[in-house]
């Protein structure tokens, strides 16, 4: 199985961090196809829950977005937004959050607003959607990234739609995160990982082929480095099957 | 003896859609008013501030038709299938002219409508301390938590004079059943002025009432109720059609062009009579791709009394 | 591969349920936790803080068997059914000691309840201005409306350690089932630290995944799931049988004489294994009067992809 | 149909009362059996809404409690108690609530928690349920009262739990309420009404055979007595035969 494409080394490289995680906020896209991946494999127990409410889905074929009516059909519950962003979300039932940004900074604050001027944007992206909701209540954040740049990881980030938690201690006057931020960032070039709150992204794993040097030029802050950088395994024979031929077969998320 | 609230869809909007007002359309990513806002679109209505959680297609379609002077969203990408072009246009390019966009997230639109539905001033959220969001939107505002945890964020209330959903089935006076992915269809109900429900069917007053745990809005809210098959698509309507994801993706190419996007507005939406008309339009055995198999749920006893 | 989280009642209270917490158990009137309360006598548990919005014979049972030190609630009569003697003691006459009373309304209550679901502090309400309620508690306070409204009332979230209600049926991981009457049983179960849900079966995961919009509580918020036919009597459960109109009003008259009231739970309660054999107790064909004859629900269609 | 008893005075004044009302909110007991009148007599519209969540209930018998199982089967809508309470009654969707009490003022306070001393009273009683509620969100409340004496016609509550707009004015500090609080009390001598927030109850109607210094007698105030003090019509025969033969043969309410 050579010829791995970058969105099939993400979701790989997502499943595996989603070891002894139990209860997963999934947005579209390859974070869906990573929870899948890890119920097959490091995970059987974790169980996704969806922004459109639908938790404990069991669908026949891969959904085709969050609120595709297929992850209903067959499902164990689903809920309407009041309760899955109050009770379940705010709530804290939620041990992992997946979001994806247009730009990210050191401490793992999320921009998805607005590339450019506020008032008169250069690129109006799609905004929040529910994503500061899943950054401030979610116990952790998972970030994969498809394309690791410099445009993307940016020393200050145009809007900040999502802060990290000490940007929202910085910012103080309410009420303060529950989770911890972002603890993952997941990229076609490898894994960045932190913890507390004043932590920094720091490069703990490169991809097959990739060095440190690499990683840092593609970034647009001073990236600090784990001493013990690993290799990131490739993708086994057995994930690669998962996901060709039971998860997506048609490509959809591989693309 | 309950009243008979079926209108067509025409005499639905000319009655309680009026120039200028707020009017919220509901539906996340399922069970959304697509036919009402064609509606809109025809009866060439203006000056609407348009609440919508997940901006789409037919975001892009009111604007792109000149009925929208503001938007009150938190989302405002096509779902999975690319941009909204209209709605870009209109913010980073001022073209044909600007778009005042009051913002908020997903969960703060929620408080919103649920505080409206209640008839409260606000809702307290936990989010937004730390978020460029609250400089850009001066509504969102904080208050001192009185059993001592400091300050907390709060969003407005949101009533809109009219509030739009889609829905499975009604009966005829206006008690609305709904299944699948449910999103703010019930808060935006109870929190409009007006309320106009679009469904699949009008169903036998027994249908309705073998199973009153599934009925989201009680008949005291609705004031029009519209039968209106396929009235969702693109989106789809669990147990009745599937999502149109080509349609999806093929919206966010066309709306690259600012001409051809208004040219297929005129040709579909303002050159159709009705909603069976703009479906009729898409194309013969078009609707055979969306098509879907039955799958029942198990019935449950509600049980009487001997 | 979900968690069996099937456990009887007594492994259940036994892991759940300490002295000294708060517990509430809720059930307007339909789906009242019965049986949970009554293995709490039997185990002897004391000095709970019992949160319930409707006082009827369950707080009576829990009062008089020595279990409770402090009352939070909205209604303290028995239903149409009388006073409830035992808790009118110990307020009138704190006889055989007082009760803390801590007390709301139904909307303060069920505010309290989706305050403590959302983990929001509070939660405004529109109530309680010119009430002697607001002096009589010093958690109803209030907050400034910062969008211009003056003063509005909030009230504390309210999060038990523990809570406990009553469905008709469950998987074994724990998505709960249930139709009629629904009260707050999705509210207190978020809220609650842990959450013991008693239900009339347990049914295969293919039924409940049948119906996902009849699921009020998912799994992933359940910590046990206790088999218990007949588990919420005297109240009733939608399908499954009828309220027990009569033994609510025996109880009025038997709880007026504290030493009968002490001489029934020692042997109905204390003097029984477990559930069933309280309603054994009860006497045979005690049953008969309360068996409902079925009324299916029409199905509705989740649908396919082809 | 002589023998009228005062049950069915009552139900058969208050049904009366309901003309062109639309949305009532009904307590159990003789508010149910009211409203059912109106419906089949003068108000063929009026929909009940239940404390429990009910909406639309078309039951085969008399319920027996709001929370009778036998209510939701057949009903239109069955809400729960979150939307009942915020929608719903909070929402304004109620134009008639009923409510009882143990002691009622002059601007048409009520008290259903306590009679004497609050720190240990001489009478317990059931509190608020949803009064405070209803009485702050419905547009007019209806009192039924089974007897008319000094003791519950009182001068000064000993516990306001469900204030009059009047007393929510004087205390500030909070929303006042939506509608006109007490508008009319039913009793087993007459009706008494009001209408503004600086009204008071004012007899305007006596049963046959009732005067008005005997209500003043029975009224812990000086009673006003309207000009055109009016005498109510008795129960008609069909009035008295849809109660007693259709709606409540078993007279569980009628006791």
């Amino acid at each position: 199985m050579t010829d791995t494409t970058s969105s099939e080394l993400l979701a790989v490289t997502a499943a595996r961090e989603l070891a002894r995680r139990r209860v997963v906020f999934a947005g579209h896209g390859l974070p869906t196809l990573a929870v899948s991946l890890a119920q097959r494999t490091v995970s059987p127990e974790i169980e996704i829950v969806y922004e459109s409410g639908v938790t404990g889905a069991h669908p026949v074929d891969l959904p085709q977005s969050i609120a595709d009516s297929m992850l209903v059909t067959g499902a164990e519950c689903v809920l309407g937004m009041p309760q899955l962003f109050s009770y379940v979300l705010q709530g804290r039932r939620i041990d992992v959050g997946f979001l994806g940004a247009a730009q990210i900074d050191r401490y793992g604050g999320l921009n998805s607003s607005i590339i450019g001027d506020w008032a008169k944007p250069k690129a109006r992206l799609p905004g929040s959607g529910g994503a500061i909701e899943v950054m401030a209540n979610a116990g952790e954040i998972f970030v994969v990234m498809r394309r690791h740049t410099a445009r993307t990881f940016v020393e200050e980030l145009d809007f900040c739609t999502s802060p990290s938690p000490r940007r929202a201690r910085e910012a103080g006057g309410g009420v303060q995160p529950h989770g911890k931020g972002v603890t993952r960032v997941i990229t076609d070039l490898g894994i960045m990982a932190r913890d507390g709150i004043d932590d920094e992204l720091e490069l703990v794993a490169v991809h097959p082929g990739v060095t440190a040097e690499q990683v840092r030029a593609a970034t647009g802050w001073d990236l600090k480095v784990a001493d013990d950088l690993a290799e990131l395994a490739p993708p086994s024979g057995d994930e690669l099957r998962l996901l060709r031929e039971e998860l997506d077969p048609n490509r959809i998320y591989l693309r | 003896m309950p009243t008979d609230k079926t209108l067509s869809l025409a005499e639905a909007m000319t009655r309680y859609v009026r120039d200028g007002q707020t009017v919220a359309m509901e539906g996340f990513g399922h069970l959304v008013p697509t036919a009402a806002a064609h509606e809109i679109i025809r009866q060439g209505v203006t000056g609407l501030t348009l609440a919508r959680m997940t901006g789409d297609t037919l975001v892009d379609q009111l604007l792109a038709a000149g009925c929208v002077t503001k938007l009150i969203s938190s989302f405002v990408g096509n779902s999975s299938a690319g941009s909204l072009h209209e709605l870009r246009r209109r913010i980073e390019h001022h073209d044909p002219e600007p778009l005042e966009f009051e913002e908020y997230s997903h969960g703060g639109m929620v408080a919103r409508y649920a505080a409206g539905a209640a008839k409260l001033p606000f809702a307290p959220i936990r989010s937004y301390t730390g978020s460029d969001l609250v400089a850009l939107n001066p509504q969102i505002k904080s208050v001192t938590d009185p059993y001592g945890g400091g300050e907390i964020h709060v969003v407005p209330a949101l009533n809109p004079d009219v509030s739009i959903i889609h829905a499975q089935r009604a009966d005829r006076a206006g008690n609305v059943q709904a299944w699948g992915m449910l999103g703010v269809q019930q808060e935006v109900a109870f929190a409009g002025g007006s309320v106009i429900v679009t469904v699949e069917e009008v169903v036998d007053d027994d249908v309705v009432r073998s199973d009153p745990n599934r009925t989201i809005v009680p008949s005291h809210v609705v004031d029009a109720v519209v039968v209106c098959p396929r009235g969702a698509h693109p989106a789809p309507v669990q147990g009745y059609y599937d999502r149109d994801d080509r349609f999806q993706r093929e919206w966010s190419e066309r709306a690259r062009d600012a001409a051809a996007l208004r040219a297929w507005i005129d040709r579909h939406i303002r050159g159709t009579e009705d909603h069976a008309g703009f479906i009729a339009s898409l194309g013969e055995g078009y609707w055979d791709r969306l098509e879907i198999d039955e799958q029942l749920s198990t019935p449950v006893d509600y049980g009487r009394r001997r």
